[in-house]
């Protein structure tokens, strides 16, 4: 598969209080960016288990993004920003075990206000998720 | 008299007048919550962060929008105002002016369209200018409501908009329509107007385009602003490089009539620079050119240290005598006085901080309504009780009460909220909508039958997404019964579709495919309830902002990422189960820990509304601070206030006030605490549903200049009482500012000492007029109308004299003699001069009973030892532990007159939860499968909320989570290693569900 | 012969008996069903591929086999000058002439008269420098005519100025020029923005620089052009960011 | 026979044979004058005679009169007739027998022959059983040669003939042939349309003098050659157009003084305003609200008419006022000759009496043309009284498509011409006043005049086609499909927006919004003008055949070729 015809998929755990509303300002600015993002909300970045990531890797995606408030203190939850942050942090190295590059786990800090900058970040995670081609879990055929 | 009525007007739908209309609504009353403009959400809604915590201030104010938006009791009246009122406190008549806005707010269902087609351009007020709108419009994107509106004055009358408008919810023959409503409050919260500095012409705003005013470059700042959140210089584009803020324009200004400070300058002028310098991503210079810093509130004075010391702004007082324009570069040159030099320095930018007017038609307003203006044209009010008028009945809070920020808005909003209640108690819950449900379907045994509606949203979906594909695919997937696809879905009529299509089909899981589950879920939530089935059994795809309208050139994409959508929420809501809203019983009564001023206010109050109140002092008599407190600067008697005060706790037998007494022991959760007082040697035991903090502070007791060494040596409170007592005679008297506040030690200021120095200074002079009167000050921060008193001080005579850290004045014996020797700036030049009486405005400083209460209470403390909030900006009589909440000095220091507001605000707060006989809380909370859980304690340490206790199961300890307290957030369930514990409703199966089903297209 | 002007004239079905027409031969006469067809885009389109002068040839009212179809036709010459003006472009060159079938006249000395008239400005491109920039001001000028703004308002022209609008008012020709001259003007600059930054990315000063609007106000249309999502900050280079034109399907 | 468009513009649909004017209005235009006759022949044997003695209700409806002044059809129609007969008309064959079924066709005017000419075209044998030596009935014999010249008859009636349609004339039907005789003769349809050939009698004292000749009667004897002693002084009585015809033919044979007595006012004369306004140019006299009560006879001659003065009353149940006499206002005309033209009975006596209806016509279907009798058919004056030429052709195309039908075994009343037009509210335009003189519309000239000046119109009266402004749409015209583009928008409904700058600006009305927003084109009415296509402000308009793409291609051709 070359480059230009790979359209990775990407699933995204967005918090509802920030990022997930980030996203849909983008949406009501009608801020274009490419379709290949898939959102599943969260209540807060602290709810994503690294169990969802690896799952979302072990089910064919070719990067997933967590984004939630802003450091230190747009967190709905006081800090569940900062327990996302440290988990994704140490997933970043199991993932290597994987064989799945790190750099396909994308953590983002996303307020209401900047719809611009969700699309900017799923736009930059495309372009950076295509050079580095599919997930290898499905290259090697398991899906 | 009349009859009452349980009905309460909120006059201005921002920050202020929302948190009035939600507490008010949240206890019992009906809400008409009034705005001139068309959307609520005020001024807030346009800054792009908060200080001190740097909050995104939409982030933090659209949930409080959106509650107040579809609260049951509130009723929006937006883009109206006041004719005039009738009647009296409880039974008030208003005549009210709904203004044309020629569109039908029941139809219109926000989508745009209208907007994106209007050919006719405006200016955008939200932008300050800075950016266009339509001659169609909504304030801004998160507005509640999100009706659009014409603009009469600017539309052409093409016709378009309602022929676009696929929910024909354009009505150009829309008319002004004049309504009545029998209210038994009114509370006054229209905010304020900024200045506009044209006036000030030697600054050049307006003729130079790099000068702009703070809420311009707040707009700058917005990612949701003209520029996308990038800082550039209006001429150009350009970043700037170096950048410097004006101090006190159109404040402190006597030229021009405002004599006042206007009290949030400061701190939004460091909070943008701040910003800025984080925005920019470049290196910036941000210079703040001002006369007094006046970083008075709860934290300000650390937050303006770390903007010095962290963030290298400069800060420069001088008061800039122009500004003017190069015109090749379009920089901009400031001239200035700095130690009477004159200086020139370069900026590329510059940012006027404008200060507060009176709102537009306050005139109008105070006419209408019969209240009063000062001299300003801001609400006149009562000095020690800022939240009533000169109309009994009529309330204000926010800036229309005098210039202030928003945590203390917020605070006078709910202080005014409980002066309402208290007007109309024995109407509570009259006026209340209450509605009734079917019975619940049990569905537990079903299979899951799921219905899917696809929303075409005029052509805001069904213009890129082939909606009729996707609703054909949704019919393939497993558990589907029935799809179907509506050109609204969120339209009454498709509200009745979606229940008969429940029944006809008998579903039992519903998935609309439409817009964001943020805006729209309760709606269909409700919808589903209406048909007999449990709220969490419905899940919504977000195919509008996240689909068709960020795909609008890739309709095949957009189609199938839809169909992605639509599986993932059909997988979820295969999973869904019914949840419980767990519910506690609340004991109408209260708990207040304090007996000053704070704590008697909230306990009258709350008596006022017919709660029992607990009122715990721990000393031998009431009045705290207070008692030795002799005079104010506005003349009031406090003594006398505080007698009253006292009488009316007395009088109310519903208030049993201890004295002498000690709360010892604190169990339970809101709505059911259980307490231990000690009292008169003997232990009592008091049930409560809420606990309000009002234990005060204490004046510091200096090390510093002597005191306690040399009895001509005093604080300002002894001073008070000396004079007080006719003991005072000095010829000559130094006053030195903060003693034990903003220094190493206590880096906060103590907000009250500069007014209390002036206040004194004043009486001395009014006393002895002969006398010297020498005032040692770093930044004088006479906040607010106080700023009079500093004008009227200089007037008299009184000689202030800055100081810095660096060079503070110094006191000694010399001989019989007490010397004082300064630094004076303007002369370059040590002084040395001979009080009579050297005066220390002592810091105020916490209640050392301050850690004990905290840890019984299990709330925080700041680092200095105030209580701790649960948010500086909007929730400031609120812990974050739900039913406790605080006022007074136990928070900060402050005035009398805001301590009151406060409590009347903490009683406000606690009358929400009181005023239930059950609390119903949240469904999406955490539950934990005790066969699962190994206690190991990681859910405990992780819950921000104090939610999970361990309690003992076969002689293990199993983790419980305290329902009232959890808030759903989830953090516990990813980090819960046995994943014994699972936030409901976003249970990892359902969550791995959604991944998978995402995944297999 | 020596070479002539390049000359288009537009001219309706009906106009003219098919019999009739007959014109010198460096006119090329297209026939369109109604005058009321033009697009204002075929017209700046013509002139954007070099012909000299357009003259267009309509149905006088009430002659029109549309009804009202050539005052339409009127409007958009009308709204077609104004444009030309701002490209800098003789307002001459484009002639809009009505005719009735029983005037009787003949097409020929319409169009001689018009190239008479039109032959002191010489050919449209004068093989300089600056036909570079009047190219781009007429492509400019096309793109302002494909947004929907123009469209919408000049659609509705004579609705709004010969009826009533919605709210039963008439808007005064007076103040309806005022409004289109102002739209066009906006559109005008935010199409050679537009047209710029898709070639590539540039600065708020390099686009003034380069079509000669103040930068303060350069910037403020390209508020308005990322509003509607036709713009979008490419990267920021030191203190400047450059914008590029978004694609649009 | 071709099938029926269900909808037709205003000029077509008002007229009683739905001649297809727009089409040959659109020929003439590109001066194909010889298409324009065939395509009126398609719905109309008498091109010449309509357009000469046709009250054009076509005209009536035309649009145009909502700008300034209708298209002149009539003109136009007789123009290219005219130029045709001038030049020679290609020879006629007779269409080739489809049928076996003979018809029969009782009478040779208008309905009868325009039967025929329908039945002849489908392939039925036709016979024409005719009275009076000549074809043509009424036209030929009632109508006065200077309005209608008799060659202008007989050549559209040879033509008909040509098509192979057998004639009997002199035949007398209830007398020479009954129905059941024809049905022995093995007619399996009979049409019967002999019209309304007796006068009304005026039933006044004096009637029956001398020098008292009832209009049709004055008429017919004139045609059929007859020399008559009108004297200097005539009145005729009726407010007509026989009672014109009348007035003018006796001012052309000489009568020094022609008055008409009408007994209501000038405003509810039946008779065409242009043809009073004739008689008038002529010198004829017109006295309004005047009866005549007797006829003074002198030497068994007329002498003088004693009328009474009327005046109206209210306006009855029919809309006209009634005219009620003024007692004692008995005064008297001297004249030599009263022509009482008060309308045409129809000879009853010769018919089947089951068909005789009450009010002394033929009871027949207004649609159908079908009377008790099966296999009988009954149109023209004789059913709906007197009538206008063309709504005696109207009756003969219904009678035959009827007849067909029958003959076929096909049910009769279905698919009837649905007489709607494409609607446009006119109202909308602010009509100026515009008088427009039209460059053909000269029929006050004298026949010779008129043949003269036709050479000279030519050209003219392809301008005043100019002047149609194609109400219907352009597949109107089935003459040349290939003779003009057709072309129609299209909506590209991903595209459009709904704002409704289409429908508003559509000048026919072509464009509506369908219930999911979206711009929707009729086709029928979409005339392809594109003035849509230009304004479209989401761009989601084109026209299928010329596409602003196409347009700007031929641009960029229309230079290549000055380049080369």
């Amino acid at each position: 598969m070359s480059e230009e015809d790979f359209e990775p998929v990407i699933v995204g755990f967005l918090c509802n209080w920030c990022s997930y509303a980030g996203a849909d300002l983008a949406g009501v600015s009608r801020i274009q960016y490419p379709p290949n993002i898939r959102v599943i909300r969260v209540m807060c970045s602290g709810r994503v288990d690294p169990v969802f990531i690896l799952e979302a890797f072990k089910s064919g995606a070719d990067g997933v993004l967590v984004a939630g408030c802003h450091l230190p203190s747009d967190c709905h939850y006081l800090a569940g920003n900062f327990k996302a942050l440290r988990r994704v942090i140490l997933l970043k190295r199991v993932l290597k075990e994987f064989g799945i590059e790190p750099e396909r786990l994308w953590l983002e800090w996303i307020s209401a206000s900047e719809g611009d900058k969700f699309a900017k970040v799923v736009s930059e995670m495309v372009k950076e998720i295509k050079k580095l081609g599919p997930n290898p879990l499905k290259r090697l055929g398991g899906k | 008299m009349g009859d009452k009525v349980g009905a309460v007007l909120v006059v201005g739908g921002g920050v202020a007048g929302i948190q009035a209309a939600l507490d008010l609504a949240d206890s019992g009353f009906r809400v008409y919550l009034l705005d001139e403009s068309p959307s609520i959400g005020g001024t807030m809604a346009q800054l792009d962060k908060t200080f001190p915590t740097n909050d995104c201030a939409m982030c933090i104010l659209a949930p409080k929008l959106v509650a107040a938006g579809r609260h049951p009791n509130i009723h929006l009246i937006t883009h109206a105002e006041i004719e005039g009122v009738e009647g009296e406190p409880g039974n008030f008549k208003v005549k009210v002016r709904r203004k044309a806005r020629y569109v039908d707010p029941e139809k219109c269902t926000g989508c745009g369209v209208c907007a994106r087609e209007c050919p006719i351009e405006a200016i955008d007020e939200y932008d300050e200018g800075l950016s266009r709108r339509s001659a169609i419009y909504v304030k801004y994107v998160q507005a509640v409501p999100r009706t659009y509106i014409i603009d009469r004055g600017k539309c052409i009358g093409c016709g378009t908009c309602k022929e676009v408008c696929r929910a024909g919810a354009i009505k150009y023959d829309d008319k002004d329509e004049v309504v009545e409503l029998p209210v038994g409050a009114i509370i006054l919260a229209p905010g304020f107007e900024e200045f506009n500095p044209v006036v000030k012409s030697e600054y050049g705003y307006k003729r130079y385009p790099n000068v702009v005013t703070s809420i311009e470059f707040e707009r700058i700042l917005s990612a949701s602003g003209p520029y996308g959140g990038v800082v550039l210089r209006p001429s150009d584009g350009r970043i700037p490089r170096k950048i410097a803020f004006i101090q006190c324009v159109g404040s402190r200004d006597a030229q021009i009539g405002n004599e006042y400070c206007s009290a949030a300058c400061c701190m939004y002028a460091i909070k943008e620079a701040i910003i800025a310098k984080e925005h920019v991503p470049t290196k910036l210079d941000c210079t703040i050119f001002y006369m007094d810093i006046r970083a008075y509130g709860k934290d300000f004075e650390k937050y303006y240290k770390r903007a010095m010391e962290e963030y290298g702004i400069r800060f420069v007082r001088a008061r800039v005598a122009s500004i003017d324009e190069d015109p090749v570069t379009r920089n901009l040159i400031v001239k200035y006085v700095d130690n009477e030099k004159p200086c020139e320095e370069e900026f590329d930018m510059i940012i006027l901080s404008v200060g507060m007017r009176p709102p537009k038609n306050a005139e109008k307003l105070a006419r209408a309504v019969g209240i009063e203006l000062n001299k300003y044209g801001f609400c006149l009010t009562n000095p020690l009780s800022s939240i009533e008028t000169t109309k009994p009945g009529v309330f204000v809070c926010g800036a229309f009460a005098g210039p202030k920020d928003i945590p203390e808005s917020v605070a006078q909003a709910s202080g005014a909220a409980a002066k309402a209640m208290s007007i109309i108690a024995s109407e509570r819950g009259k006026l209340v909508a209450v509605k009734e449900y079917p019975p619940e379907k049990d569905v537990s045994k079903e299979e899951p039958r799921i219905g899917v509606f696809i929303c075409h949203c005029g052509i805001n979906i069904g213009g890129y997404v082939n909606v009729p594909e996707v609703t054909e695919y949704a019919k393939t997937l497993p558990n589907v019964v029935y799809a179907e696809h509506n050109l609204y879905t969120c339209s009454e009529d498709t509200q009745k579709r979606i229940k008969e299509k429940i029944i006809e089909h008998n579903l039992n899981r519903v998935v609309v495919a439409s817009c964001t589950p943020r805006t729209h879920e309760p709606l269909f939530r409700e919808t589903v309830r209406e048909a007999g089935l449990n709220e969490y059994l419905f899940e919504m795809a977000n195919i509008r902002d996240q689909c068709s309208w960020v795909h609008m050139h890739e309709p095949k994409a957009a189609t199938e990422k839809a169909k992605d959508l639509v599986r993932s929420a059909v997988a979820k809501a295969r999973m869904l189960r019914p949840l419980k809203k767990p519910t506690v019983s609340v004991i109408p009564v209260a708990l207040v820990i304090g007996g000053g001023v704070s704590g008697m206010t909230a306990a009258v109050e709350l008596a006022k509304q017919g709660f029992e109140v607990h009122l715990v002092e721990r000393e031998k008599d009431l009045g705290g601070n207070l008692k030795r407190i002799y005079y104010l600067l506005e003349g009031e008697d406090p003594q006398k206030y505080m007698r009253n005060l006292i009488d009316e706790v007395n009088k109310y037998p519903s208030i049993h006030v201890y004295l002498g007494a000690e709360v010892v022991e604190v169990s339970g959760f809101v709505g059911n605490f259980k307490s231990k007082i000690l009292h008169g040697g003997g232990i009592k035991e008091i049930e409560h549903g809420v606990i309000i903090v009002a234990t005060g502070a204490t004046e510091y007791k200096p090390k510093e200049y002597l005191y306690g060494v040399d009895p001509r040596v005093i604080t300002q409170r002894e001073l008070e009482e000396k004079i007080y007592r006719g003991l005072f005679d000095a010829k000559t008297v130094a006053m030195i500012q903060c003693v034990g506040a903003r220094n190493e030690e206590n880096p906060n200021c103590s907000r009250i000492c500069c007014s209390e120095a002036i206040k004194n200074a004043l009486k001395i002079k009014e006393i002895s007029p002969e006398t010297e009167v020498y005032i040692f000050y770093k930044d004088v921060r006479s906040y607010g109308f106080k700023e009079e008193y500093y004008h009227e001080a200089l007037k008299k005579g009184i000689v202030f004299i800055n100081y810095d850290d660096a060079r503070k004045p110094t006191v000694m014996r010399e001989g019989e003699r007490l010397k004082l020797i300064f630094w004076e700036p303007v002369l370059q030049h040590e002084i040395e001069i001979y009080p009579d009486l050297v005066v220390l405005s002592a810091a105020v400083v916490p209640n050392p009973d301050n850690k004990k209460v905290a840890e019984m209470l299990k709330v925080p403390l700041t680092k200095d030892g105030f209580f701790l909030e649960a948010h500086m900006k909007l929730r400031p009589v609120d812990f974050q532990t739900d039913g406790v909440f605080l006022c007074g000095l136990a928070h900060g220091p402050k005035p009398i007159d805001e301590s009151v507001s406060q409590a009347c605000a903490a009683a406000a707060r606690a009358a929400t939860i009181l005023s239930k006989e059950v609390l119903e809380l949240e469904g999406i909370i955490a539950t934990v499968n005790e066969d699962l859980c190994g206690g190991c304690r990681i859910c405990e340490s992780v819950c921000p909320f104090g939610a999970i206790e361990m309690v003992e199961k076969d002689g293990g300890l199993v983790a419980k989570v305290i329902e009232a307290l959890c808030k759903g957030c989830g953090t516990c369930g990813s980090a819960c290693p046995t994943k014994a514990i699972s936030p409901q409703h976003f249970t990892t199966e359902q969550i791995l569900s959604q991944v998978r089903a995402i995944l297999a297209g | 012969m020596e070479a002539g002007l390049r000359i288009i004239c537009f001219i309706c079905d009906w106009a003219f008996p098919e019999w009739s027409i007959e014109t010198p031969p460096n006119v090329s006469v297209i026939q369109v069903k109604c005058i009321g067809r033009l697009d204002p885009i075929i017209i700046l389109e013509a002139f954007a591929r070099g012909v000299d002068g357009v003259i267009v040839v309509g149905c006088k009212w009430p002659d029109c086999h549309f009804i009202d179809g050539s005052l339409y036709g009127e409007r958009t010459i009308r709204l077609l000058k104004k444009i030309m003006a701002l490209t800098g472009l003789e307002t001459e060159r484009l002639r809009l002439e009505m005719v009735s079938p029983i005037e009787n006249r003949s097409l020929s000395s319409i169009v001689e008269k018009f190239i008479d008239d039109i032959k002191d400005f010489g050919p449209l491109f004068k093989g300089k420098e600056a036909d570079k920039e009047l190219l781009f001001n007429l492509q400019a000028a096309e793109q302002a005519v494909t947004w929907s703004r123009l469209r919408m308002l000049s659609g509705r022209e004579r609705k709004l100025t010969e009826k009533v609008n919605v709210y039963g008012e008439r808007i005064s020709q007076e103040e309806y020029d005022r409004l289109i001259e102002e739209a066009l003007e906006e559109e005008y600059i935010r199409s050679k923005i537009y047209l710029i930054t898709k070639g590539k990315p540039a600065s708020v000063e390099e686009i003034s620089r380069r079509i000669g609007v103040d930068s303060f106000l350069v910037l403020q249309h390209i508020v308005t052009l990322r509003r509607k999502g036709l713009l979008g900050v490419d990267r920021i280079e030191g203190y400047t960011p450059l914008y590029k034109a978004l694609e649009v399907g | 026979m071709r099938g029926y468009v269900k909808k037709f513009p205003p000029c077509r649909g008002a007229c009683p044979a739905h001649v297809n004017v727009q089409a040959y209005v659109c020929l003439i235009q590109m001066g194909k004058f010889r298409e324009a006759v065939e395509v009126i022949r398609r719905d109309l044997p008498f091109p010449a005679i309509c357009g000469r003695v046709c009250f054009s209700p076509c005209e009536d409806a035309c649009s145009r009169i909502n700008i300034d002044q209708s298209v002149a059809i009539r003109s136009l129609k007789r123009l290219v007739a005219d130029i045709e007969r001038e030049q020679g008309r290609v020879a006629v064959k007779p269409v080739p027998k489809k049928y076996d079924e003979k018809v029969a066709i009782i009478g040779a005017g208008p309905a009868g022959l325009a039967a025929a000419y329908e039945l002849a075209k489908l392939g039925y044998p036709v016979t024409v059983f005719e009275r009076m030596p000549e074809l043509g009935g009424m036209m030929r014999y009632c109508i006065p040669d200077y309005r209608l010249e008799k060659f202008v008859v007989k050549n559209e009636i040879d033509y008909i003939l040509g098509l192979g349609v057998e004639v009997k004339t002199g035949v007398e039907f209830g007398k020479d042939i009954t129905v059941d005789s024809l049905k022995r003769d093995g007619y399996k349809a009979i049409f019967i349309a002999i019209g309304a050939q007796l006068s009304a009698k005026l039933n006044i004292p004096g009637e029956d003098l001398e020098g008292v000749i009832h209009a049709v009667d004055f008429l017919r004897s004139l045609a059929l050659g007859k020399r008559l002693n009108i004297g200097e002084t005539v009145a005729v009585i009726g407010g007509g157009n026989t009672a014109i015809d009348a007035a003018r033919t006796a001012k052309r044979l000489g009568a020094k003084r022609v008055m008409i007595l009408y007994r209501r006012s000038r405003e509810e004369m039946p008779a065409h305003p242009w043809e009073v306004e004739m008689a008038e140019k002529d010198g004829v006299k017109f006295y309004f609200l005047v009866a005549p009560k007797r006829i003074i006879g002198e030497g068994g001659r007329v002498r003088a008419v004693e009328c009474l003065r009327m005046r109206l009353s209210e306006p009855d149940e029919t809309g006209r006022r009634r005219p009620i006499p003024i007692p004692f206002t008995e005064h008297q005309y001297e004249v030599d000759m009263v022509i009482p033209a008060i309308g045409q009975v129809v000879e009853i006596s010769c018919l089947p009496p089951e068909i005789i209806g009450k009010n002394g016509l033929i009871e027949a279907d207004p649609v159908t043309l079908e009377t008790k009798i099966p296999g009988v058919f009954a149109g023209g004056d004789a059913v709906t009284g007197p009538a206008s030429i063309i709504e005696a052709v109207g009756a003969g195309k219904r009678a035959a498509l009827s007849i067909h039908r029958y003959l076929r075994g096909e049910a009769i009343e279905e698919e009837r011409i649905e007489e709607t037009t494409w609607v446009k509210d006119w109202s909308l335009l602010e009509k100026k006043e515009r008088r427009y003189e039209s460059p053909v519309e000269k029929p006050h000239l004298s026949f010779e005049e008129v043949r003269a000046y036709l050479e000279r119109v030519q050209r003219a009266a392809r301008f005043e086609a100019f002047r149609c402004l194609g109400c219907g749409p352009c597949a109107e015209c089935l003459a040349g499909v290939d003779l003009c583009v057709k072309d129609k928008a299209i909506v590209d409904e991903s595209k459009c927006v709904g704002c409704n700058l289409c429908v508003e600006i559509c000048p026919f009305g072509a464009i509506v919004k369908n219930e999911s927003g979206v711009a929707q084109v009729n086709e029928e009415i979409c005339k392809g003008c594109g003035t849509c296509a230009a304004r479209c402000p989401k761009e989601a308009i084109t026209l299928e055949n010329i596409s602003t793409d196409k347009i700007l291609s031929a641009l960029s051709n229309a230079l290549v070729v000055r380049v080369v």
